[in-house]
């Protein structure tokens, strides 16, 4: 029997279950599934720190939540209206986020005493009244799984592991989504294990068959394709962005892309990614530590690659001494922090923003350097890119900041056009006419960088190091004046770039509003979010989102203040703010979480009315 | 200075280190290698016998000039770079063997050289030495071991000697030295090699065997540093002690010094201990065919770390100089370019528009 | 789980490692030793059995429980401390032998042990296990060995055999691999010693030895990782394979494995070359006088550095396991200790204020 | 002949010479010669990076300036009022540094072609008018000391080396100074090389002689003692202050300090002091780079002992991970930032204070630590028991920000009465009461400082680290909500440590100031010269110097308030001016100079002129 279908303009699911139940890849296949079918969506991966913790604890709980809709949104929800958990664990773990009157699908089959108690339930939630605020569909799909691919002759360990591809069948079923994608996506990943595949693709079959037929769901959904901009689209996550804009901008520069990097979550993945390009002339050097790989990328950049380190958090803090070292040689790098969850080790796996200072200051003495930051995971590409060009460009290191949520959360991306992309010139010295001497440290007017002259050039021959130098000549000089006027000058260069970057766009559509939320980096999905929801109840509200941290561009200073109250939602304890009253003497208020988790849209949508009401009665 | 007259082995290598360097037009004198830089080193420092053994051994490379980088990185042997016109960079404490790491893995037509102290190679570097080794990146490494800090006044190094009096150790240090040989035999290196700062002819020859291989080359350069550490090499340099005090190692032959015995050779021997270490003893006619031959080019290190054993441990009293190892390994550049070039081949040239677009797209209109 | 039945020597030091460690009052077990938290590496790690072992362990050394002390780095291996009811410290990556220096420094009544992992050891922090090593801090490294980086989901390590293919390596890992026995005897290492996680015995005996030694014992611990390098060391666990591959070293006996040859005992033996180098030859009767006889507390470390060059470099078909090396020479802790007490002895405990007055001051009223 | 005497309130002198020439010597001997005499004094020694650059030039000069006066003074002075060259370069570098009609003492032995050369000099400046403004005394001082000591059959070399002895004995009686304290002095320092001690008092002598005897100096001078408050005195260098301090704290708490470093320009002093006092229990760890230095520092700490580790901004920079780290353990611990010239390598031998911002954001994540700095050399002393009692009464990495100035420049120093310095308690963990389990972060509820449990305890045992803890049981948490707790946790803690420190000085004596001027650390003479220039002016003007920059003194924000106009000098590009600016909203102007040298009083007194006028101008 076929269930009634029912119109919505946006579900959000997130599937849990044991790290090893396959959450992850259930949740990129639906995720693919819902992007092809042209539904706009986002995405957020949640996994333990641990690679896999105690079979059925909470810690080991990973879980995968996907928003889609028929319109355009930017972030992965607050409250899921679905959750899929394969065990007591992901259902104790997760149970909490749900709105009231959600869908929760339970693989009962781990339900024993013994895996309730890991879990800390004293009985079966199944059992009480404890669920009644959700429609609750207790199946045995573990079961279901194994005797749905018997016929394979696999072990029941292997057997029962398909069962994320029942979980995912039914779940496509009760969408209305073809799972002709994924079908073809396993023949592909166990092309050489053909048992393997069958059990899958069986599985997968058998759990939209299991909705079909029989009468669990008496509704099934229906979500229509979003009205995004024309174009070709694809699925992406914010490391993978990262890593395409990297290549784009060598292949824009001419310069063969020289990562060093030593692994370290959530930044691992650009390593991995890279080190898959080799054919793009891509050198991936997996270093001894975060010292020695931007080290290497220095070297390599002084050589004339593009040299790039990506890192997160503690390997930042490590590359200090050399990001200063780089910024007195005055040569390109580019340098990536996934930001993660601090201080120290901390919450490795979640996401938080709490590096911006680190980046801005986290040297010793004045040693300024550009900071970028993309704002959604397909932005990661973009970002890069203009890392790049202001590297390159103006001879200095860059900061680009992501974080743990753009790294591994997705999002339809409209695919470039490349041959489009405006070309990186790096206009590498040559020797000076009539055979005069060179002058390493001499400066180009209008962006005060200096000659790139990689060795190999005979006429270029030079020194240079992290001693202070003389002006033009980088000779060592201890000059007092010398050296106050590098300093002001290493400044003043990295100001110069504020020259390049476009205006700062502020969305303020009737240009009424009274307070500005301004925000950087991966808020500006819950920021979007939120803004939407206060204009939908009639409030107006200005939203502007910086790329640029540093430089700030330049109008900046003139936005703050043409409203009555700037808020800066961010998730530290509020450090652009610290930026941004320093330098322009607004009282820029904090709404801060860090929690290593997005802000929720509605929270957000709270505190800002908060301020909106504040202004108002202020006005009255 | 004193002069040891000694043959060090080149391997005949078609793959030397130097063999995707482009070679000089014409011929090249030492001054084509000075920089207008004053030199700043103490008068009488061992750096300036070094760079004056350097800036004439470049120009008999007959490579590039333009085409020759150093490395360095903090301290007083670390100044080096700026008094060699040659692309050059001086860079932050211990880290030089890193930078240099990028360097040559990025280019293949560099003749890439670091140039750094015990301090730095071996105190605050010793990770990025170590893992050159082991990754034998295409290199020359020259570190300076005057066995203390010079730059920073006179603390003691990790190859000071125990119980070294020092302005950081006023009741003498208690820490046991490294012995850079030792280590980076131990470390996998391919090319380990000392010499001394006032033995210009040995030290030349040591340089030579060092940039013709290809990998990483470690060159220990015994240097004195007369304002801190004044005389800690003097039983290997003077005049009635040298000779007993410094063991000549030469590939293929019997390593044999001091005074010279009746068949008119050194008369004290290298000899093999039945359990495998080596020790020296004095050569007689009866024991002669049992001194230990150098063999340099042997693939396990053992017989090399053996010999590195033989360095005094305390007062430098006695020790081998010349080419421990020499052995082929490829090198990680090398390597990793290849791995560049196959993919290449293999795949083509990347494809950016296709890789930005990927298998899964769809179309909206 | 094989089981190889080796005694392992000890010296009987009565400065041994633990000789200023408070005994405990009464017989402990295991269970007083581990912690109410729950252990989360991945079903089948070997981390686990090294866990067990250690737990039973240390109740046999009789010490208070409240004077252990462990302190790790990062990396599923450094999760270790978490599972031990003792003082414990979860560090940050490559840091664990630094922040050790300092607790074994300040306090000579407590045991101290580090648990590393391959990549936290010998990756990013290279240069603090090499200094230990040379200080010879009074210390236990337990450096488990899954030649992965399993923390961060699989990229290669500095153990990793050569053309490795992980997730950072998708074309082969092009660098050559440290043997850490190597490293550990180039940095002058006192103890050097290697076990595998699944011979419980082996590891024991093992560890008594290195807890019994007095400065940095370094443990290398075969583990394997079942996730993201699985069967890393089937061949010396094979229920077929292992006799011929494991090397069983035991201090004073002649080194022989394998299936047992007409004296009943291994018809494989460690030979010595004329050279010096040792290698693996089939025993015969002829031969049988001739295998090496282990030797652990040779001064020079040459013989152990042999032995440690039988080690596999690439897939782990061969190794030696059991002490290397086991010397003594005085800790750095306890020198730098003595200096203090020496500086009291003669000075007397330091005068403030006589200090702060200094010899130059002027009254002004 | 006795020449005329001349009463002067002030003298600023200059010894230049080669680096081996040994003017440091003859500066510390000098000032020690006018501490005791009773002047009140202030030095600035200046030496190259290099060991020994070479022989005769520019770079290779080192000199020492000293000014002592009959009244309390603040800085070593800006324009020197004699200077004692001892060849070319010496005479090149510091003549331009002279206040018209200042005297020049010349050693004119070593005006040779080629030295007059290697010094930049075409001609000898002896031979032209370009001296012309001074009042130049051209006398063979070589000559003359190598004919005085030829008795004591000495090498050339050696015999010549006494000339700066011969320089100290002229100044000595040009100055009325007496020369015994110099002579035992001499006595005690070549014991054992009798000749060499012997000429050199005898070259000492000769000079004195050669000033009383001769008629070169029309005018000779004397400078009263000045009075200051009553006490005994010792003259003391900031390095030497610090390290006292340091074994203060130690005894003060009972705790055996252990000290982590690794050599580093200007911190180096510190180990080396350390070193040389075992017999206080210290142990001073040499290590092999600043990473292992605080991590054994961060050991030491963790088993008992009060952790220290020293260092300039470099390895401050290496050291963030670990600082980060020792912000999650919450243990004490003292970090040492002997700041020099930025940003890299920089200018190492030279002063700068702009490791500010890093100690406070030099990390990832949110990693709030407590900094302190001294205002001059002696009162490094008081500020190095400040952040140990911080350290160890709030449980926490503490910064301490020394410079270059006040490491190697000294004072009189009030030698205080140490029994009655106050005790700082360490208050170990006990096993909780009735056997219960212990809580490595539970928290006093002023402070929100944990137990500090070393380990050796029965009952304490606990586990610690780096990633994210449980409030109480400090296990490892993941938990979103605990996170953030944690973290505004941390901030607070740091924050509560302004309810222990004092209120903060603010210096406006007839509170009629409309201008305040606000510094921290060694500019603290400088601005106290200029508002002393400025007040016997007439004028107004109010300063206030922090010792603690984070947290700020409780009232800072009132006071700041309390003025029209705000102006921070600072030798950096404004960074207290920045956390002012961020924290109060208020407009502080910044006042920078980065020349690695200390401001100018004179300097200052204009800069700050121009505010007062600005802000007269502003009312009119
Ligand atoms: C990060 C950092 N730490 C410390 C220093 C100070 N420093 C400079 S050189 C040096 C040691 C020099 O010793 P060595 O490498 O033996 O060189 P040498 O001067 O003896 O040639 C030290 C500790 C520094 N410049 N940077
Ligand atoms: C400064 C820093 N860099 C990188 C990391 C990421 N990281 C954590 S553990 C690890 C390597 C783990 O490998 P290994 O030491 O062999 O331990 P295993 O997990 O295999 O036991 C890495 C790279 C980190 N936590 N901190
Ligand atoms: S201090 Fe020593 S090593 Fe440095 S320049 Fe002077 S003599 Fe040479
Ligand atoms: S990833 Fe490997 S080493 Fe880490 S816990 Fe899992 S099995 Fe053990
Ligand atoms: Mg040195
Ligand atoms: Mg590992």
């Amino acid at each position: 029997m076929s269930a009634r279908v029912t119109e919505l303009d946006r579900v959000v699911i997130r599937f849990a279950g044991d790290s090893g139940d396959g959450m992850q890849l259930v949740g990129d296949r639906f995720t693919q599934e819902a992007a092809v079918f042209g539904n706009d969506l986002s995405t957020l991966p949640n996994f333990p720190a641990e690679i896999r913790a105690p079979q059925g604890t909470i810690p080991g709980v990973s879980s995968f939540q996907l928003h889609f809709a028929d319109h355009d949104i930017l972030t992965p929800g607050d409250r899921p209206d679905v959750l899929v958990a394969m065990n007591p664990a992901a259902l104790r773990a997760n149970i909490g986020d749900l709105r009231p009157g959600a869908t929760v699908v339970v693989d009962t089959h781990d339900f024993t005493a013994r895996n309730l108690a890991k879990a800390g339930y004293e009985a079966s939630p199944l059992d009480d009244d404890s669920l009644a605020d959700f429609a609750v569909h207790a199946l045995d799909l573990t079961g279901m799984t194994v005797e749905a691919v018997k016929s394979f002759g696999l072990s029941r360990k292997d057997a029962a592991r398909a069962k994320n591809m029942f979980a995912l069948g039914l779940l496509s079923w009760l969408y209305g989504r073809e799972v002709d994608g994924t079908v073809a996506y396993l023949g592909g990943k166990f092309a050489k294990k053909p048992a393997i595949r069958d059990a899958n693709v069986t599985a997968l079959r058998a759990g939209w068959n299991f909705g079909e037929t029989t009468e669990t769901f008496a509704v099934s959904y229906r979500v229509k394709p979003a009205a995004v901009a024309p174009g070709r689209y694809r699925n992406i996550t914010g490391n993978t962005a990262l890593s395409y804009g990297l290549l784009a901008a060598g292949r824009l520069s001419g310069l063969p892309v020289f990562l060093g990097a030593y692994p370290i979550t959530p930044a691992s993945d650009i390593l991995h990614e890279l080190s898959r390009h080799k054919n793009f002339g891509v050198t991936a050097f997996q270093a001894e530590d975060e010292i020695a790989a931007i080290g290497a990328a220095l070297g390599a950049s002084y050589a004339g690659h593009l040299g790039v380190t990506t890192t997160s958090g503690p390997g930042v803090a490590l590359k200090a001494e050399t990001i200063g070292l780089a910024v007195m040689l005055e040569v390109p790098l580019v340098i990536v922090d996934v930001q993660r969850g601090g201080p120290s080790t901390g919450l490795p796996t979640k996401t938080e923003q709490a590096d911006l200072l680190q980046a801005m200051y986290g040297r010793n003495g004045e040693a300024p350097l550009p900071v970028v930051a993309p704002r959604s995971p397909a932005d990661c590409f973009d970002a890069a890119v203009e890392a790049a060009r202001i590297a390159v460009t103006h001879r200095t290191p860059v900061m680009l900041l992501s974080d743990g949520y753009l790294a591994n959360g997705s999002e339809p991306w409209r695919l470039p056009d490349v041959a489009a992309l405006p070309r990186i010139e790096p206009g590498f010295a040559t020797p000076p006419d009539g055979g005069g001497s060179f002058l390493p440290y001499a400066r180009d007017p209008e962006t005060l960088a200096r000659p790139w002259a990689p060795p190999g050039v005979a006429g270029l021959e030079h020194r240079i190091g992290g001693i202070e130098k003389k002006d033009g000549t980088g000779d060592i000089s201890y000059d007092p004046d010398n050296h106050d006027h590098m300093v002001r000058t290493r400044q003043a260069k990295v100001d110069a770039v504020a020259r390049s970057i476009p205006a700062l766009d502020v969305d303020d559509p009737d240009g009424r509003a009274r307070v500005l939320v301004i925000g950087w980096g991966s808020t500006y999905g819950p920021i979007g979010a939120a803004v939407r929801r206060l204009r939908r109840r009639g409030l107006d509200i200005a939203q502007a989102h910086l790329r640029h941290l540093n430089p700030f561009p330049a109008e900046l200073g003139d936005v703050l203040a043409a409203y009555e109250r700037v808020v800066c939602p961010e998730m530290n304890l509020g450090q652009l703010a610290t930026l941004l009253r320093d330098r322009y003497l607004v009282d820029v208020r904090r709404l801060t979480t860090v929690r290593g988790m997005p802000f929720g849209a509605e929270q957000l949508e709270q505190e800002l009315l908060t301020h909106i009401d504040e202004i108002s009665q202020e006005a009255s | 200075m004193t002069v040891t007259d000694l043959p060090v082995p080149t391997v005949g290598d078609e793959h030397g280190g130097t063999a995707l360097v482009p070679s000089a037009d014409a011929p090249q004198t030492g001054k084509e290698f000075t920089s207008d830089q004053e030199v700043r080193w103490c008068p009488g420092c061992g750096d300036y016998a070094v760079l004056k053994a350097v800036q004439s051994f470049l120009p008999t490379l007959g490579l590039r000039r333009e085409n020759i980088v150093f490395v360095s990185g903090i301290g007083c042997s670390s100044r080096f770079p700026y008094y060699l016109d040659t692309y050059g960079m001086h860079s932050i404490h211990g880290r030089a063997p890193a930078i240099a790491t990028g360097i040559a893995t990025a280019r293949e037509d560099l003749s890439v050289w670091v140039v750094t102290g015990d301090g730095d190679a071996l105190s605050i570097g010793g990770n990025h030495l170590i893992h050159a080794l082991r990754r034998n990146v295409n290199m020359t490494i020259l570190l300076f071991n005057n066995r203390i800090y010079g730059l920073t006044k006179g603390q003691y190094s990790p190859t000071s000697e125990t119980g070294k009096v020092t302005k950081s150790t006023p009741a003498g240090s208690v820490d046991h030295p490294f012995n850079p040989v030792s280590l980076a035999l131990g470390a996998e290196g391919t090319f380990v090699a000392r010499t001394v700062d006032s033995d210009r002819g040995h030290l030349t020859s040591v340089l030579s065997a060092a940039v013709a291989h290809r990998g990483t080359s470690l060159v220990e350069i015994y240097q004195n540093c007369p304002i801190f550490n004044d005389g800690a090499y003097d039983a290997l340099k003077g005049r009635d002690s040298a000779a007993d005090a410094i063991i000549p190692l030469v590939h293929g032959e019997p390593v044999r010094f001091g005074a010279p015995a009746e068949d008119g050779r050194g008369g004290l021997g290298v000899f093999r201990r039945p359990t495998g270490e080596v020790h020296v003893d004095r050569v007689t006619p009866g024991n002669a065919g049992r001194v230990v031959v150098h063999d340099a080019h042997a693939e396990d290190p053992t017989v090399a770390f053996a010999l590195s054993r033989l360095t005094a441990t305390g007062e430098m009293t006695r020790a081998p100089i010349g080419v421990f190892r020499q052995v082929r390994r490829p090198t990680y550049d090398d390597l990793a370019r290849a791995q560049v070039a196959a993919d290449r081949e293999r795949r083509g040239d990347g494809d950016l528009q296709a890789l930005v677009d990927g298998a899964d797209t769809w179309e909206v209109r």
